[in-house]
């Protein structure tokens, strides 16, 4: 429980932190907040109307944090009157694609990297082994922008497949399996196979100093077949390594989501942040980013309940704990 | 690599590898290590000196060259394709896109390493401090980094240079001074520093906190050694390795950073060049004018690879892991 | 392969026989004679104790002979014939039939050798499904009898639990009946106690040498700490540098001993305070350098004996007095020249006992993800 | 009518060189029975039509408007049948909210508008309005009165009656709106500021013209009904209106009486309406309409993108203003179009009036002689569009081939800005724009030419409705911008873009972007609102024109040609009907871009 606790705890100071942090900047060089807000044309009815909804706007930045806070933990996510949208309808429509977006990308992520990385470290230094360490090495200096140009250049413009720049849109696997595949293939790719080369490459580290490990020679001294060696004992206990990392990208996900939105569609919450960020649309960008954080914060602490799943030594010390 | 062959044989980290296969993994490193010089070196020279190297246009010149009847035309509407007139075709407004990568290739350079040389000089000495007085700078930057990784970067930046833009469009003064000077350059210098200075005081924290226990700083210590002739004669030297893999490697991720930023519109803007603008803006004609697109992401890559390889190669020679820090 | 998986216990000959063995490593360095010729053999039934400090080559021979060392760059010469059949140089593929149901091995550590996330039944039961083809159920009955005869109290319920859940000595039964579960002829016990309290070792040597007897196993049993083969072998041999440097029944050993670095390992034997796998302490000196060793005698640079001799020209394996006696030795225990020396030998003994402990670890450290590109690390930014 | 840009951030392709757009608040065309200046150009199949001329970069040197052709629209080639759901392409949506008397309306939004909200008017295929939720419109000899009269029997969505204290509702709320005001400030207004009206009965009202509101000074307004026909003649349910005003219902969730129901609404992506099957109109062979149960319109603002998407079939059907595209569409016979290349608006460059240097005409026309349109249509339009001398598009009342337009002289220009600057110091001048692709490299181009005059240029690049308020307020960092506005037939309908009455006095906010307050031009604008007589209205629109070119108000420099284009399963385009009438409705008259949808449906 203490563990929990001071995780918890850990993640409420990081929210905190980068909530704040963002408010703060979403003020920067701003004369008046409630005008901005207002957007386009604005009449005094436009501003009364701003100021009646959140009145606590053109209070000092620490007055409005607290208010900001109980808002956004009372289920208030803001209101976008560029837009007439309010928050929780943008997360609505804006959510499922980047989460689409974000899981197919891990998914694509761990379907490469799993193979890659077990068979780089079972045939360590050989030919594929090699050839996977240069690849990923080069992936790893792509960023997800210019695996975008490459998909773009020699899948999408070569094949009549895929939507061509911007052009996917969100379609649920419900109502299309097809249609859904086509507008999320590419964009998926875009961001997984960054994350393929990362963890194929932490994978295989990982796998190697298992590898050597005496439960992996008790394993073989007792006759178990390589296969099995491979994917029941080594392969299990380098998944938490694995499952950090898959953690620790998130944010760097929704970062790469931010361009590939831009750049193939479809539009999910990346893109609308970008769009609240031009507008100054300040409510929008700080419910965004708050549930974003939150999102990550849940990623960190699913991998721990993960962890414990997967690893009963973690399962027993917490249990003390 | 040493090799402790006795009981802790299967715990040995490094595999025992045939000398020749060391050779030829060391000589295959080299390789790559040395084409990410040379690329750099080439890349350095041509974006530092521009001005004076015949064989790169002006950043926002529209050349008029010959056309198929022999008279001069401009390059407009993606004319040219890659070839000897251009290298790297022409764009939509008939600029040399090689000259403008070139031009776009000082822009990330410039704005990368001074970022990261500030985020050291801040970041380094916070580490320092911290690393050896442990404390609450320790508490405060480990909070930071943790927030920071919480979030993407690019979004803090948008929105940040977002809001410098209307910084230096308003009158507000700070100690009396206007920001006219903010131009986007300067915010992405700016923003680039802020968020690297918590990842670098982390790195060299950790390095001094284990150089700190090192012998011969407790040697120094026990001779009476004053603590800034410690951090400054006997832990700042050895961080030095470490320092010049950050650099390497920093540079690289604020490199991919700052394509990422133009792309969404919050790096320079134009008529500047920038390779993630020029993704953006010629994206859209991928199918006629492959290489208004192409060759900027080429550039990117190539950069962000060399940055990576040198600073690989710089860590692994100084045995400068995250897993150590 | 269908001559390796007749049953050993049909063959008629000594049980294993090791010829001129070499394990050498092909380093960046340069060669590593871990085993540098090596020859003896054992008979079905019998106990040797391989004992000498890390750095040896104990461990590299046993792990040779059972065929585990795989990696690349081993090189491999010599024969060792099991049963009567040459084994070495077998791959993998072909020893899978004799790892686990003709030759098992007991580990060092128990906290590291068990899988950490599989049941401790699921350990037991893998080897019996894998060469028996048992159906679950018996397996499972199999396993609990098998830690009944390993004094695994409440054994059923311990099926399902997991390696971190039991103590040392627990954990170290479970090995043992994990090697025990297909019935082999051969054990190798890699020094089986050495994680352990000195208490519960006692416990687990008298229980190898309890299982050796019950199902006529022969036993090897690697080991720094000659108090530990003392009880429980039938031989001795000693290794140094790679090479067998003295060999001998056990009372003979005991009684007479010829190598003086037999005899400092004797002297060296852990105190009971002392923490586990503490390196040896009384021995000055390093171990050898494998790839570059010594002229002459290999233990003449730390031998306190030691003559200009002993430093140019290496002694072949002498006979002792007792036939199957063997040393390496120009001037052994008991000689003049040996007895002239060890008066000041002992004083200096004593001061030097602290200084070798050490720069042990620095080898062992992590270097896992060296080969992540950094900027894929701080990309991370957090330790994995 | 107030304009807006409806680029929503990136790129809208390559839209000749527009860049902002207006918003088309009144449906404006030709009135009257005249046959000569009134096309219907619905055209397909594609292949029936030559493809625009895309060489031909020289303004047109016909001293007429192009012979009209008066087609029928094509006969349904199918039986029509009921069901499907079609999906339509459009660049932009910036609506926000679905409220008629706020709605940002550019032709998109009027587009998917149509589709849930009548209008009280409508525009038939010989350009007449004709009454379309409205029953009759009487208007007095002197046009100073009309009665309107209502039909009878129908419902809004929520079952709201629709009738006359609705429409008079609706019409108080849009009349005096923020927005729609200026459009229509010649209609009398009371003391407290609403509109005068007059309930005859349940379905009978009058309104009266005065002006500027002023109800003791009545001017004719024989062009008046047509404003009914745009977003100011849109009917919302009263209930709903009054709700969403008070906050308890979603101001997004539009209810009205048209053909389908508003059912989901992302904003800026997309919006889908569903059948309504208790629409108060059949087609004339008695089908209840509409036939679709679905369409969804969905934002694809890269027109090109757009282009990818109806050829992939993932569009039934695609609006453009892109001139490549619809080149490229058009001789392409797998896909039907409407071609509407009239009326439709310029692209321009306005210019902030109230800026000293900028009311200076020697400045001006300097910047105007320094940008050779043709080479910038070149450079980035790839030469498809038409450059433009005038604020009209042919069809226009007003149009002209030769104008008086300066034209490309650089010399002339650097001349001029010398004198300017040897007197008055150096010129800046900051262009600003949206972030998409065409516009900045306008900007870039704009800049190296303006540069080349001796003009230091600063390209400021922000958010539309940054820029929008830039414009509104005449924002101190406003100069120049690109922008995209003025469809219609008539000048009428550019009247509150143009007059010094629009520049109000007592607000900062002005629809009258670029603050032009001419004389000329008012007293003009004044006289051909109250004109009768068509030609004569036709000649103060041509003196506006050539009063536009002399001054150099603003720098002209292509026109908008649209199409939409669809896939052939999509029937009855250019097909809906007007009720008791034998005509059709017309796409995209006032609206380019747009086609109605009452009647389309899918054959098998």
């Amino acid at each position: 429980m203490r563990y929990v606790s001071q995780r918890l705890l850990q993640f409420f100071v990081v929210f905190i932190v980068v909530t704040f942090i963002v408010m703060v900047a979403t003020r920067i060089g701003s004369a008046d907040p409630v005008r901005d807000l207002a957007g386009g044309a604005v009449s005094d009815q436009q501003i009364a109307r701003v100021l009646n909804d959140y009145p606590y706007l053109d209070q000092s930045l620490f007055l409005q944090y607290p208010q900001w806070l109980l808002d956004f933990v009372t289920g208030n996510l803001g209101y976008s009157y560029t837009q007439s949208q309010s928050g929780l309808a943008m997360f609505q429509q804006r959510l499922p694609p980047t989460l689409f977006m974000g899981f197919w990308a891990i998914v694509i992520g761990l379907a490469i990297a799993v193979p890659v990385g077990v068979y780089s470290a079972y045939k360590r230094d050989g030919a594929f082994d090699r050839g996977a360490s240069y690849t990923s090495f080069a992936f790893i200096s792509m960023p997800p922008l210019v695996i975008a140009v490459a998909l773009l250049f020699l899948v999408v413009t070569r094949t009549s497949l895929f939507p061509t720049v911007g052009g996917s849109s969100y379609i649920a696997p419900w109502d299309s399996p097809w249609g859904h595949f086509r507008n999320f293939f590419i964009p998926s790719l875009a961001l997984g196979l960054g994350l393929a080369a990362v963890w194929s490459r932490f994978l295989r580290a990982d796998m190697n100093l298992t590898l050597q490990s005496d439960f992996i020679m008790l394993a073989k001294a007792k006759g178990v077949s390589p296969a099995r060696v491979l994917w029941r004992h080594a392969l299990r206990s380098s998944v938490l390594s694995l499952i950090t990392s898959v953690a620790l990208q998130v944010s760097a996900l929704i970062g790469g989501a931010v361009v590939v939105e831009q750049f193939f569609g479809p539009r999910g919450i990346g893109d609308r942040l970008v769009f609240a960020i031009q507008q100054n649309d300040i409510l929008i960008i700080q419910a965004i980013t708050a549930v974003l954080v939150v999102g990550v914060v849940l990623a960190n602490l699913i991998v721990d309940l993960l962890y414990a799943v997967v690893d009963p030594r973690i399962r027993h010390a917490r249990k003390l704990g | 690599m040493t090799i402790a062959l006795d009981d802790t044989l299967t715990t040995s980290d490094e595999p025992e590898q045939p000398p020749a296969a060391a050779k030829k993994v060391r000589s295959r490193r080299q390789i790559g290590f040395w084409f990410g010089v040379s690329w750099l070196v080439l890349l350095a020279v041509h974006a530092f000196f521009a001005e004076w190297i015949p064989w790169v246009r002006g950043e926002q010149e529209v050349p008029r060259v010959a056309g198929p009847d022999g008279e001069l035309i401009r390059a407009s509407g993606y004319r040219f394709g890659p070839g000897l007139d251009f290298w790297f075709g022409s764009d939509a407004l008939g600029k040399d896109l090689f000259a403008r990568c070139i031009y776009a290739a000082r822009l990330a350079l410039t704005v990368s390493i001074v970022s990261i040389g500030g985020a050291l000089i801040i970041g380094g000495t916070l580490g320092m401090l911290a690393g050896y007085f442990k404390g609450w700078i320790d508490r405060v930057i480990s909070v930071l980094v943790d927030a920071l990784l919480a979030f993407p970067a690019i979004v803090i930046a948008a929105l940040v240079i977002g809001r410098f833009d209307s910084l230096q469009a308003s009158d507000i003064e700070f100690l009396g001074f206007g920001f006219d000077w903010l131009s986007r350059r300067w915010s992405v210098t700016i923003i680039f520093l802020f968020l690297s200075i918590a990842p670098v005081a982390r790195i060299v924290r950790a390095q001094t906190l284990s150089l700190s226990e090192r012998e011969y700083v407790l040697a120094a210590r026990s001779l009476g050694a004053r603590t800034p002739r410690i951090l400054v004669r006997e832990i700042l030297p050895n961080l030095v390795p470490a320092m010049v893999a950050v650099i390497f490697t920093g540079v690289a991720i604020l490199l991919a950073a700052e394509g990422g930023l133009a792309f969404i519109g919050y790096s320079v803007k134009p008529p500047e060049a920038s390779w993630g603008l020029m993704i953006s803006e010629n994206r859209t004609r991928i199918d006629d004018a492959w290489w208004a697109t192409v060759f900027p992401a080429l550039m990117l890559f190539l950069t962000v690879l060399a940055f990576n390889l040198v600073g690989d190669r710089v860590a692994k020679r100084f045995d400068i892991r995250e897993t150590s820090l | 392969m269908s001559g390796l998986q007749t049953d050993a216990r049909q063959s008629t000959g000594p049980l294993l026989e090791i010829t001129d063995l070499k394990t050498h490593f092909a380093t960046e360095r340069g060669l590593v004679r871990a085993v540098d010729g090596v020859t003896f053999t054992l008979e079905r039934g019998k106990a040797l104790g391989v004992v000498g400090e890390s750095g040896s080559g104990k461990t590299v021979l046993s792990r040779t002979i059972m065929g585990l060392l795989t990696a690349r760059g081993v090189e491999l010469s010599g024969s060792v014939r099991f049963a009567g059949q040459e084994i070495l140089g077998l791959k993998a593929k072909e020893m899978r039939h004799i790892w686990g149901r003709e030759m098992a091995m007991i580990f060092q550590d128990p906290m590291s050798s068990l899988n950490p996330l599989m049941k401790i039944g699921r350990q037991i039961v893998e080897p019996l499904q894998i060469h028996l083809d048992m159906p679950s159920d018996d397996a499972k009955a199999t396993a609990v009898r098998l830690m009944k005869d390993v004094r695994i109290p409440e054994a059923e319920r311990r099926l399902e639990q997991y390696p971190h859940e039991l103590s040392g000595g627990m954990r170290q039964r479970i090995m043992i009946a994990i090697a025990l579960a297909c019935g082999p002829t051969m054990l190798f016990a890699d020094e089986p106690t050495t994680a352990l309290d000195v208490t519960v070792q006692a416990q687990i040597l008298d229980l190898i040498g309890e299982q050796r007897r019950d199902r006529n196993m022969s036993v090897i049993l690697v080991t720094h700490d000659l108090g530990v083969v003392a009880g429980h072998t039938d031989e001795i041999a000693v290794m140094y540098g790679g090479r067998l440097v003295e060999k001998a029944p056990t009372k003979t050993l005991f009684a007479n001993m010829k190598m003086p670095y037999t005899k400092s390992l004797l002297r060296s034997i852990p105190k009971l305070d002392e923490p586990s796998h503490t390196r040896l302490a009384t021995i000055p000196g390093r171990p050898p350098d494998l790839v570059n060793p010594p002229k002459g005698c290999r233990f003449a640079p730390r031998c306190a004996y030691a003559r200009d001799r002993c430093h140019e020209e290496e002694p072949v394996l002498e006979v002792a007095e007792h036939p199957e006696h063997v040393y390496r030795c120009f001037y052994p225990v008991g000689s003049a020249e040996f007895e002239e020396r060890d008066e000041q030998v002992k004083a200096e003994l004593a001061r030097e006992a602290a200084a070798v402990r050490a720069a042990a670890d620095q080898a062992a450290a992590d270097s896992a993800h060296g080969d992540v590109p950094l900027a894929a690390q701080l990309m991370h930014g957090k330790d994995i | 009518m107030l304009t807006r840009p409806i680029k929503n951030r990136r790129g809208l392709g390559r839209t000749a060189v527009a860049t902002l757009v207006a918003f088309t608040l009144v449906a404006a065309a030709c009135g009257g029975d005249d046959d000569d200046a009134v096309t219907t150009d619905t055209t397909a199949p594609a292949d029936d039509t030559d493809p625009p001329d895309t060489d031909d970069t020289d303004p047109p040197d016909t001293d007429e408007p192009e012979a009209p052709v008066v087609t029928e629209p094509p006969a349904a080639e199918a039986e029509v049948s009921y069901g499907g759901r079609i999906v339509v392409g459009v660049e932009a949506e910036t609506a926000n909210p679905w409220r008629p008397a706020n709605m940002n309306c550019a032709s998109s939004c009027q587009f998917i508008a149509r589709t849930f909200f009548d209008p009280l008017v409508a525009v038939d295929s010989e350009l007449d309005w004709e009454p379309y939720l409205a029953e009759s419109i009487d208007i007095n000899d002197d046009a100073t009165v009309f009665t309107i009269t209502l039909r009878e029997g129908i419902d809004f969505h929520d079952g709201t009656p629709f009738d006359a204290d609705a429409a008079m509702q609706n019409i108080n709320g849009n009349f005096t709106s923020l927005l729609l005001s200026g459009a229509v400030k010649d209609i009398a207004k009371g003391p407290d500021g609403s509109v005068l009206m007059e309930k005859l009965d349940d379905f009978t009202f009058t309104l009266q013209t005065g002006f500027n509101g002023d109800p003791d000074n009545p001017i004719p307004w024989p062009l008046f009904p047509y404003y009914l026909g745009g977003q100011a003649g849109l009917m919302a349910s009263p209930t709903w209106l009054d709700a969403a005003e008070a906050g308890e219902a979603d101001e997004t969730q539009a209810v009205g009486t048209g053909p389908f129901l508003l059912t989901n609404y992302a904003p800026g992506d997309r919006t889908t309406v569903q059948r309504n099957p208790d629409y108060w109109l059949s087609d004339d062979d008695g089908n209840q309409l509409p036939f679709l149960d679905e369409i969804e319109f969905r934002v694809i603002e890269d027109s090109q993108v757009r282009g990818e998407a109806l050829r992939s079939g993932d569009l039934d059907i695609m609006a453009t203003s892109d001139s490549l595209v619809i080149a490229d569409f058009a001789d392409d016979a797998n896909f039907e179009y409407v071609n509407q290349d009239q009326f439709s608006e310029t692209n321009y460059i306005m210019f902030n009036l109230t800026q000293p240097y900028l009311a200076d005409r020697d400045v001006r026309c300097a910047l105007l002689q320094a940008v050779d349109t043709v080479d910038l249509i070149e450079v980035v339009a790839g030469g498809a569009s038409t450059p433009s001398i005038g604020p009209f598009t042919p069809g226009q009342e007003g149009f002209l081939t030769d104008n008086g337009y300066l034209g490309y002289d650089p010399d002339a220009a650097a001349e001029a800005i010398a004198a300017w600057t040897a007197e008055n110091g150096p010129l800046t001048i900051n262009y600003s724009t949206t972030p998409t692709v065409t516009n900045l490299q306008t900007a870039q181009y704009l800049a190296g030419e303006w540069g080349a005059i001796g003009v230091n240029v600063t390209i400021d690049q922000i958010e539309q409705s940054t820029l929008i308020n830039n414009a509104l307020f005449a924002d101190p960092a406003f100069d120049a911008f690109g922008w995209r506005n003025h469809a219609g037939l008539f000048v009428d309908s550019q009247y509150f873009w143009w007059h010094g009455s629009s520049i109000s006095p007592d607000s900062p906010l002005s629809l009258n972007f670029g603050r032009l307050d001419d004389p000329v031009i008012n007293e003009l604008l004044e006289l051909s609102r109250s004109e009768f007589d068509e030609d004569v209205r036709r000649g103060y629109a041509e003196d506006i024109n050539r009063r536009f070119a002399s001054e150099c108000f603003i720098i002209p420099t292509s026109q908008t040609q649209w199409g939409v284009f669809h896939q052939p399963a999509v029937q009855n385009i250019g097909r809906s009907p007007v009720p008791d009438d034998s005509t059709f409705l017309r796409d995209g008259a006032g609206f380019p871009g747009q086609v109605w949808l009452t009647a389309a449906f899918l054959a098998d």
